[in-house]
């Protein structure tokens, strides 16, 4: 049984991990940069250290360090979060190595799928529906303009060891074929050091869907319903939902199934994800597989009524799963917005800085997952999420009027943040209708915009605040450089009514 | 102690006059809108306002400079800078006028110094990048806008910087 | 369709129900008297009205005041909360009579459910199980005593108009019946200004239980299961929980069907509460009818899955019920904990104060129903209940875990409050076991006193706190009178190593 | 300045030495207990202490004495109060002692006179409820502990009162 768990992360999700830790009497490990000397999850851990420099290739992913610490500490577990070292297959097998248990996959699960190529080999041979396109490596240019004729245009040019955006070319027209391919395979050469690229048909107006599975180390695999991340800016998720508002009952239970066959292709174990692309038509394909948590599955979570955590550490303690699929079901309806540290009036610009005033929204249907304070310096060094605002609602309709409300008394003063952007989100039409699909941010710029009138009065408000504060900070400098501490010289004012002008 | 000043928000520079205020009640005149507030600083900064009814919830963020504020409205975030007789009389003057930062590159966030492009006198093409900064993972490139002659370099590659902190002088 | 509603209430009740007018597009209006002008229902409102003096018989209690904000600011519709005017049948038929509609039940239903005897009768009527013991007030002490040897000792002797355990007799032995008589009736004279009393088998080792009901305008009334309060201290509840750990689901049909009678038995529309004291052998017998929302509405709301304040508003705007008995279930596990400004180590003496720091539990699984925050003073005119934290979890079990991490992470300072009592209940065998009464907290007083003794460690890290706080305040105030501002002296002590001893 | 302090936590007094402060890493020494601690105020009053490895979190709230503290732990809330030269002194002549508030009658917590029972020169016997305070709905009574006679009442009904402000004076 698992007594101690190092979190190798750091942020909103360390907190997360050890808040289940905690629940389950299992002891929390923090590990910390120099930079995160006084973040949350080292004040929330019960055991904290230090592991070098704030740049995460000098911390939080140095194996060698972690594998250090946890030794030292008698942790008997890693739990890595998501980032990191969470899809690191040689880190997964260096803590097999060391007796350490990784909470996550083996190293084969993680490197069939890391590598898109071999992934979709896989999955074809699983049964699983693919994008269609090439399974191989192009290496001659000419087969590969074959090939796309007989798939159609328009396709997309993909590096195998992709991510980000990386090493993806988008082709319309026949002619722009041949560029493509060798643009793809040099930017893929100079990211991933690797320049194998292959072909797959393009989606149009595509939505993002994804399933998250459950795997014990004994064969029993089942998911927990599907995930709509298709709102997103720059391939980067911003709002997610579920259930998906384009799903029925009939194509859910069968991406479900083709999620589980996905994950048993790899004898996977622990709690995955399948992302599916799926087209208006409802005709979905295998897009990829992430071996960790994601991001959002507190949305999960909310209308199954499972911590996804627990089940990962039940797992790791090589326990058969509790649940059975078909006791599951779906209850009401989620929704997240991930906050971040930027300003969506300035090109999305992060903006780290000192949290000066931070009050969260509380009541019915609202979950926190978050590691600012009051006081905090947000570091420069990591990612700008800094909290994850999950509602759920009886309806989808009450969902997105929470998560409006809850937006709305979400203050945070100091930096900038995209709460004011997410608000906008929930108020476009598209996204009330749950008509959208990946595009949903370029095609709703105009109601993504900050608006450009405000009420008279209200800016009139905001001027009068800012007049009296500005009084009241001159009346107390000038009182304290004539002494009269502590006599108000305002207080008479009313009455005096001796207005000078300048 | 003067109890008008001029106000700017946005585009607009209006006049404020307090007319009284007796504990927590302000008749306050904005521009011709004559408005009676009760209005309360509830904590530091945050401000609760009512007005005939209707609530107004406010919170100030002031800035380094103490003449310039970020007012969070319900729904909007404002800039609101004051106007003083010295601002104005410089502005009367034309001392203060948009600085549309000619001389210097600088970059609005804190980050951290991922390159410097160029070399003291080296003479740069517009759109030329200089330097890049990362902050959380996002890198900028901050170009010259005409053909420029680098005059100054003030930081090196690995240096963390604040936001608006001069980083390379350009002629 | 009711466009704006007066909230008739302050603290977390008013903040709960303006979330949902907030949700639901509805204009919401606070109330408030001079000490509420900075709490946060004022701030959260939007519009608020001044109604009088702190005391709440001089403002909240103040019909009058209430119905003319209500009718200047054109409300159509008025919350009272709990507590304050929520049960008051003159108050009911004055909104009917001015055009404002109350959101509760009709006088009638109130009448009715507010006096005991005539309750017991209409329950009796109606078929639903109440104590053995009288439905007439008691006239002739003979009979009384004749009746008591009939049914039984102990009995209560209680008063009709009762509340609050005044004008309550337990009676043990014969000889003590008379004087029991007596005291009830003139404590019931004093307290209530009617001296009718009755008497009722007494219940030893009682569980206090109680069904949330709902019912609409046109004769439609589920049930949405049951809420656990056996745990009370002083006739105060102090934790709820739901499903009850000693319910059977055979039990709990048979009880719903009785509350629903219950219900209709007075025409009763709105969200209402049906209190049953149930014996060690699941017998259970009618108690009384709360006719408004209860504090501890939160659990049924987790396991349930449904908003009460909305239904209650849609049942005031006439809607038909859209809740059908037979779709609803009970989903994991619920627990409240009642958090007070009180001192649990000086005999739970009231603590108002500033709140000086104040930061709440986050994550999954955490609902906080609340309404301070830093820097608020908590006013010394009103209950001294601060906020409520409502947990969920899979399983009872997963639920205590979560709720003794969330209250171990609440962190309040610059008043007392009863966190660590809760924590300790929560960590109480016959707790954890699920085995307890309303007899729980003086049952248990040995697990519920604060520990003695403290780790030794753990001490010394308070004292080494508190002392190099106190030595950067001394060196504050002498940097400060020796004007060497900004040069921070102890920076170079480590290596000066010069200490002097006094 | 002084670096050594006596420190009373419940009965005991401890002995704390600073030995050294180098940023956060503080070496003190606890009567015969050695710490290397990392230290850091991560808010105001809020401490995180690392030491070797295991993670204290501990909220500071200062009493209205500088010298009193309320030190909040994980699990507990500790009373603590500095002991320096002056207290120290003033213990060893005696000056200071327990107060057992013989002489006047008070309510820890702020409230609300309700009734005052007794009047100027009455003489009431012990375990005679002398006034009644209401705070938060919960009334108090408060009764004198021996014989004694009314000398001075200094609020009446309705009066506003704070914590542990004299009401009565007893002979």
């Amino acid at each position: 049984m698992i007594q101690k768990i190092l979190i190798a992360n750091r942020g909103e999700i360390a907190i997360r991990v050890m808040r289940t830790c905690r629940e389950m009497g299992i002891k929390s490990v923090a590990v910390y940069s120099d930079a995160d000397r006084s973040s949350m999850h080292v004040r929330y851990a019960d055991e904290a250290y230090h592991i070098g420099p704030s740049p995460s290739n000098e911390s939080y992913l140095v194996v060698d360090k972690i594998i250090e610490v946890a030794k030292k500490c008698g942790a008997d577990a890693i739990h890595p979060g998501y980032g990191f070292l969470s899809e690191n297959a040689t880190f997964s097998d260096r803590c097999k190595k060391e007796g350490i248990e990784f909470i996550g996959p083996d190293s084969h699960a993680i490197n069939t799928m890391g590598d898109k190529i071999t992934a979709r080999k896989n999955m074809i041979a699983a049964g699983v529906p693919v994008v269609p396109g090439t399974t191989e490596p192009i290496l001659d240019e000419k087969k590969a303009i074959k090939y796309i004729q007989k798939i159609g245009l328009p396709v997309m040019i993909k590096a195998s060891a992709g991510g980000g955006g990386k090493g993806m070319r988008l082709v319309k027209e026949e002619k722009e074929i041949i560029n493509a391919i060798r643009g793809a395979r040099s930017e893929a050469l100079n990211a991933f050091g690797n320049d194998a690229v292959y072909i797959e048909k393009y989606i149009d107006s595509p939505h993002h869907i994804e399933f998250q599975i459950l795997a014990d180390k004994h064969g029993n695999t089942i998911h927990l319903f599907e995930r709509e991340c298709s709102v997103q800016r720059r391939h980067q998720k911003v709002v997610e939902e579920t259930p998906s508002p384009l799903m029925t009952s009939k194509v859910r239970d069968e991406m479900g199934k083709h999620a589980v066959m996905a994950a048993k292709a790899v004898n996977y174990y622990g709690a995955g994800t399948i992302e599916f692309i799926m087209g208006d038509d409802l005709k979905y394909y295998f897009l990829e597989m992430n071996t960790r948590l994601q991001v959002e599955h507190p949305i999960t979570e909310s209308v199954v009524g499972v911590d996804l955590v627990r089940q990962q550490i039940n797992i790791a303690n090589g326990f058969d799963l509790s649940l059975k699929q078909e006791n599951l079901s779906q209850k009401g309806h989620a929704i997240e917005c991930r906050i971040y540290a930027e300003d969506p009036n300035n090109n999305f610009m992060p903006s780290p800085g000192v949290i000066e005033h931070f009050s969260e929204p509380l009541g019915l249907g609202i979950r926190h997952d978050g590691y600012v304070y009051s006081g905090y310096e947000i570091p420069i060094f990591y990612d700008p999420m800094i909290s994850k605002l999950i509602v759920w609602g009886e309806t989808r309709e009450e969902a997105i009027d929470r998560m409006r409300s809850a937006l709305f008394n979400y203050k945070i003063t100091g930096i900038k943040t995209s709460i004011k952007f997410l608000e906008r989100i929930m108020n476009t039409p598209d996204f009330v209708k749950g008509k959208y699909n990946t595009h949903f941010i370029q095609d709703n710029e105009d109601f993504l915009l900050p608006p450009k009138a405000s009420k008279t009065e209200c800016i009139e408000m905001a001027m009068v605040t800012a007049f009296i504060n500005y009084l009241d900070k001159l009346e107390k400098i000038s009182l304290h450089s004539t002494s009269e501490k502590g006599i108000n010289l305002w207080k008479d004012y009313g009455r005096k009514k001796n207005v000078s002008r300048l | 102690m003067n109890k008008t000043l001029d106000i700017k928000i946005g585009d607009r520079i209006a006049t404020l006059e307090l007319i009284s205020r007796r504990s927590n009640i302000v008749e306050v005149k904005v521009d011709d809108n004559m408005y009676t507030l009760d209005m309360l600083e509830v904590e530091k900064g945050a401000y609760s306002i009512l007005k005939e009814g209707v609530s107004y919830n406010l919170e100030l963020l002031q800035k380094t400079n103490t003449k310039e504020y970020e007012v969070h409205t319900h729904n909007e975030t404002f800039d609101i800078e004051i106007i003083d007789a010295e601002s104005k009389y410089l502005m009367n003057r034309g001392v203060i006028s948009d600085d549309d930062g000619g001389n210097t590159i600088s970059s609005p966030m804190p980050g951290k110094i991922i390159k410097v492009m160029v070399q003291i006198g080296d003479q740069v093409k517009e759109g030329t990048t200089v330097i890049i900064v990362e902050a959380m993972k996002m890198q900028s490139e901050y170009k010259v806008k005409t053909d420029r002659v680098i005059a100054d370099i003030l930081v090196k590659e690995g240096d963390a910087i604040d936001g608006n902190q001069p980083l390379i002088i350009v002629e």
